[in-house]
């Protein structure tokens, strides 16, 4: 057991990776010299040199488009968007390209590339650093997207998504790479959950908040919060948004008959969106209240001032299990 | 054997509308072999005879294609004609290493590189997006979205360098093809940068067909378009792409060139879309018939024969037999193509992701479920 | 009153608002001489010239890009893109620009671009021509979205649209360009109903058949259907996806208490799954079953020869009426 | 005033590291005024004056906000330290019609169009994205997505074109600010495609300060950047960018070109980022301190300052005033900043939309309720 940040974690599960597969390839904007603008790439270059950790030129469709040549060469490319805002020039070849050539090819393809995006807000960034793109992504078939919340999550996580033979959006919440907790790096990843796989990470048995990412440290929170009031709130990490783990949903709402999701992304076709419709049809029997969403705002993401009122926070998502509650 | 050294020099610009540009060409539109001192090609009279025999078949793989689509069996089709002697040049020129990224249009490409006709039919017909493999015989799936696939080419050139598999004449290429119009999109300036930045050992190879569907070629550029390699710091090339000699020659040059390490090189085969876009377009609606009769003059299949025939290379029996295999294929095409199974409903589901997910085969199962109760019910 | 295409009604449309209105002008791939793949800019090259009507050159964020600039120079650009799979290398351009601009100048800037979108499959064609994207565009503030259904409404819609001082991203259904109906053309624009406001179209009780684009025609040919075996389905068609004419929706619902929401586009993470998550909230007590989606599969869309499985019709509408009906 | 007939004549390459590239420079790094033959600059004393007088403040504008943003009053900052004879130089050639389109870093550029210092600030201390009116300076706002303002530059210039506001000295032209970082984004290559298709008036201005953040420039390109013009058929030139006088010049000369209807240049500017990317970079990782000290021998504001002195231009007095000003200044930019409120929660509503949306306008209802609720509650 080691005491982690989730920087560090991630950054170890690169490393242990890249030991393990001489395939595995990391890329994008000052990774290498600086370790990137996060840190998490820190070292790697000096230790693998830069034919496996490639500062690339700046143009991230270049680096997608250029990852998917190298994947059909055999290659495992693990790309590193730098902020959440600039994933998009890479759109076409994400959503286009890679999403799709396993389909196009019959399967003869595969297409082992990560795309690493630190995301969300609450760092006191300016636009386009605070970004929760990950709708735009689950919404597309043939990718698969998932998000870590906590340092030992992250670092076998990542390690399964650099494994995975489909494409993995690898969503990081930046505003937790700081936040330290134990991580087992010696733990077998084949005991591991699956990557596909949601978690209750505080059981209860009034409210399923459902969370992933930032919002999951929020959540927990809330549930501490709650039980001040009496409540007892059940924690659910989606941990994969693209499949989603429908089971693992639905047995925990199914106990609680109350959801509450929660996520910055924007609410109007969002992730929470999914969730309710589906809760709505698999458990229409079942629930005592409809699914409630605590979101960020249907505006573009504030200037950092405001992101304090735009971010859902602990007493936002009180108040949506006390309206929840009310039905 | 034509003896190289006894041909006419020939360096002036003859195709290229431009004043100063130079138009590699090895054959003249009238068949005449010119000389050219840096793109030689010493082709045995069997070899002259194959690459007339590759044009003549891949005219007339399109040929039926077109066929088949205006009788309603295939959905589109992108036709090659006119574009012929780009395509087999530079498709020959490819070792079998060498791996090749084409756009849709690439038949003759796809021919050269020993990938059966149907595959690409199949795709037009609309049983598949593709679905051959592309390692196989190191010709990549169509890619539709115009430029994307450059920075395929760059990123597989890209793995060939870490694979150290270049540096010797024995080294790996790649050939990443786009057309003229493709050249305004962003991916392909970025193949550009990365491509010359990483010294990747990748040709492009421009068939500037003059016309994005409706759109001439100087809505793209101002300056003729492999002028543009120079910006970004590595050779451009014209090649007259009506001629497959030099079309051939100055493909293998830079393919030498690229795996032998010396990166990438922009060549730009100037050529002529002969016939529509593709089926559903109707080109009289935006250019004159009388530049489609002045490059007719100059057919690719035409000045080959000549040559041929001058040459004394040939004869009727060659044309008999040439007539008679093409003939067969077309057949082959045909019969196969109206014989093409559809494929399964549920087949769409199979190959969405490596590991297929839960939701995935719930409704995959249930379009299953609704496919046998549909039919149970209109029985 | 005419008898009209849609194609030509859109193409009318483009005529009337170029000829009020001199800052208007045309731009995309092929809307010049040949009058765009679709003729839907049929004539307007030749009649306007090629200063308002430009054939630009292959690149889509360039014309996404330049509009804007445009747009900033007091022009009013409608363009064009040539296919809805190839509007993603303009993602950028879109979702990072064109829909933040107005906020982020605090509204010193106007940005009245509409970006012309054919969209959705059944017409036969290759990879990327039949897709469905309008989610990746709801889910973005600061862009309002809009489909239309009908000659005479794709005729009001388009000219709404261009005088729109926001940005709208105007979805055409390409399979019903050919479908004709009669479009009054001297039509007072000021006496139409609102872009943003939803339509019943076909008026019933038992169940609200939501829909938008090809869908609309879909759903009405399910409710004449469904007559026959005596359900009443009221057919509405949202004409605007954001924002969403919520009023309407509830009114409709309201009465029916059941609905189906009917899109082409994938059902994960889709507009259907928004209508879901807020009819199932704002009319919890009232649904009598749960809000059902009949959408295309969470697949890439598949080869044409499957289009016809792939795509929802008058079969699975009524399928999901029947269930609907059974809750 | 200087006789600049009398001038030494020197073109040779003295800041670009490659052989046989030309540096265009009017003032050595000591301070010696050198004649170019393309472009002459005869300033007054007093025009010599000001243009230091700019570089001075604008740096202290830098070093304020700096200061400010360690003291944890604005979130980020990021530095011009180095590029001020690039920005004043270019500024101060624009007209005040001509428009410019900044990246996030032309703080000199915006001193020169008349733009208040704390706009800029406002947006890195986060309360706004920017939030000014661009047509009340024609500048526009600050753009992060690298490349992205390098196409609404051209289809600004576009639009110059179409109110037919060129081709005269009277003419209206655009500068398009983008980094050595942003020459490989597809956007900006496409800039160049429709500046170069459409012969817009637009001056494409490159600061290449040898870094995208710990990149340096030959990760972007092989060759210098300024010949990537050539490769879309327009002229690139480097200028000496510390060198106020020959970026005055080499830009107000592409302007002149621009308006008159010559179509688009591109200038790099050579110069050098000589404090971190941003307040939040630490540069020590990846560059080496020995190259920053060789660029401080280049600074942009000794070099003119030595051309004063030498030229008995100034005297104690200036420098004196100057720096009582320079202090006013950051004073004023410290005040405005300590009392600078944030906006009200409920404002980022308001200008999503031009029509406010009822989701929107539902949703800020219901912030509002929230937050005096919550007020309520904690009282
Ligand atoms: C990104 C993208 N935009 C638009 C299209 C539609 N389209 C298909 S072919 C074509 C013209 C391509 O011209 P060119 O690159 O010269 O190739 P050619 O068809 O002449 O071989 C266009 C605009 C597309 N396929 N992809
Ligand atoms: C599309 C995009 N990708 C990445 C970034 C993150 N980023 C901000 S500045 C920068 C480097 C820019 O380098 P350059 O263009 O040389 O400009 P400079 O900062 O040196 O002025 C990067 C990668 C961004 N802002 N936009
Ligand atoms: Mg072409
Ligand atoms: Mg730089």
């Amino acid at each position: 057991m080691a005491v982690l940040t989730m920087a560090k974690a991630l950054n170890t599960a690169l490393r242990t990776v890249m030991e393990s597969d001489p395939k595995v390839v990391v890329m994008g904007e000052d990774v290498g010299k600086l370790g990137g603008v996060f840190r998490v790439t820190d070292g790697l270059w000096k230790d693998f040199g830069e034919d496996r950790v490639m500062d690339t030129p700046l143009a991230e469709s270049g680096i997608i488009g250029t990852a998917i040549g190298l994947a059909l060469r055999g290659y495992r490319p693990v790309c590193e968007i730098q902020f959440d805002g600039f994933v998009y020039p890479a759109y076409d070849q994400i959503v286009s390209q890679l999403a799709k050539i396993h389909a196009r090819s019959k399967g003869t393809v595969k297409m082992p590339v990560t795309i690493r995006i630190p995301f969300g807000g609450g760092i006191g960034a300016v636009e386009h650093h605070s970004e929760s793109p990950e709708a735009y992504f689950a919404h597309t078939a043939g990718l698969k997207v998932v998000a870590c919340s906590s340092p030992a999550d992250a670092y076998v996580m990542l390690q399964q998504a650099v494994r995975c033979d489909d494409p993995v959006v690898f969503f990081e919440p930046k505003r937790r790479y700081w936040e330290k907790a134990e991580v087992d790096v010696a733990a077998d990843l084949g005991l591991a959950d699956p990557l596909w796989q949601a978690r209750v990470v505080r059981p209860g048995v009034d409210v399923t908040l459902i969370a992933y990412g930032p919002m999951v440290r929020t959540c927990l929170d809330a549930a501490t919060a709650a039980q001040e009031d009496g409540h007892h709130l059940e924690v659910l990490d989606l941990r994969s948004l693209s499949p989603l783990d429908l089971p693992t949903v639905l047995e925990s709402v199914r106990r609680t008959r109350r959801a509450v999701v929660v996520h910055e992304a924007p609410s109007y076709v969002g992730l929470g969106a999914e969730l309710a419709a589906r809760l709505g049809e698999e458990l229409y029997y079942e629930m005592e209240a409809p699914v409630l969403r605590v979101t960020g705002f249907d505006t573009p993401y504030p200037p950092s001032r405001l992101e304090e009122d735009y971010l859902p926070d602990l007493d936002r998502v009180l108040h949506a299990v006390d309206r929840s509650l009310g039905y | 054997m034509t003896d190289i050294a006894s041909l006419p020099a020939l360096r002036i610009s003859t195709g290229g509308p431009e004043p100063g540009v130079e138009l590699v060409q090895l054959l003249t539109p009238e068949g005449e072999r010119v000389f050219h001192p840096d793109y030689a090609v010493d082709f045995t009279d069997e070899q002259y005879r194959a690459l007339y025999r590759d044009l003549v078949l891949v005219r007339r793989i399109d040929i039926e294609a077109t066929a088949l689509q205006r009788q309603g069996e295939l959905g589109i089709w992108a036709s090659l004609l006119g574009q012929e002697a780009a395509q087999v040049g530079s498709g020959r020129a490819m070792r079998e290493k060498d791996f090749a990224f084409p756009t849709y249009r690439e038949h003759g490409v796809a021919w050269c590189k020993g990938v059966d006709p149907m595959k690409l039919i199949g795709l037009f017909r609309g049983v598949s997006n593709g679905g051959w493999d592309p390692q196989d015989k190191r010709f990549n799936l169509y890619s539709i979205v115009i430029g994307s696939q450059t920075l395929h080419a760059t990123g597989y050139a890209m793995g060939i360098l870490k694979d150290g598999a270049v540096g010797t004449p024995d080294g790996e290429a790649v050939v990443a093809y786009f057309g003229d119009g493709a050249s305004s999109q962003g991916d392909v300036n970025e193949a550009f940068v990365w491509a010359s930045v990483y010294n990747a050992p990748v040709v492009f190879f421009c068939q500037n067909n003059q016309w994005g569907i409706s759109t001439p070629t100087d809505h793209q550029s101002r300056i003729p378009l492999y002028q543009r390699a120079e910006g970004f710091g590595f050779p451009g090339v014209r090649v007259d792409g009506n001629d497959v000699l030099a079309s051939y020659a100055v493909t293998r040059s830079a393919l030498d060139a690229a795996r032998t390490g010396q990166g990438p090189t922009l060549i730009e085969a100037f050529t002529y879309r002969m016939g529509a876009h593709t089926t559903s377009d109707d080109p009289t609606r935006y250019r004159l018939a009388s530049d489609l009769e002045a490059w007719k003059l100059k057919d690719p299949l035409e000045r080959l024969k000549s040559f041929l025939y001058k040459q004394q290379m040939v004869d009727g029996e060659f044309f008999d037999q040439l007539d008679s295999d093409a003939d067969a294929l077309a057949a082959r095409i045909r019969r196969e193509t109206l014989a093409m199974p559809d494929p399964s409903a549920t087949s769409m589901f199979d190959d969405v992701y490596d590991e297929m997910t839960p939701a995935l085969r719930e409704q995959q199962a249930s379009l299953a479920r609704y496919l046998v109760g549909f039919a149970e019910a209109v029985q």
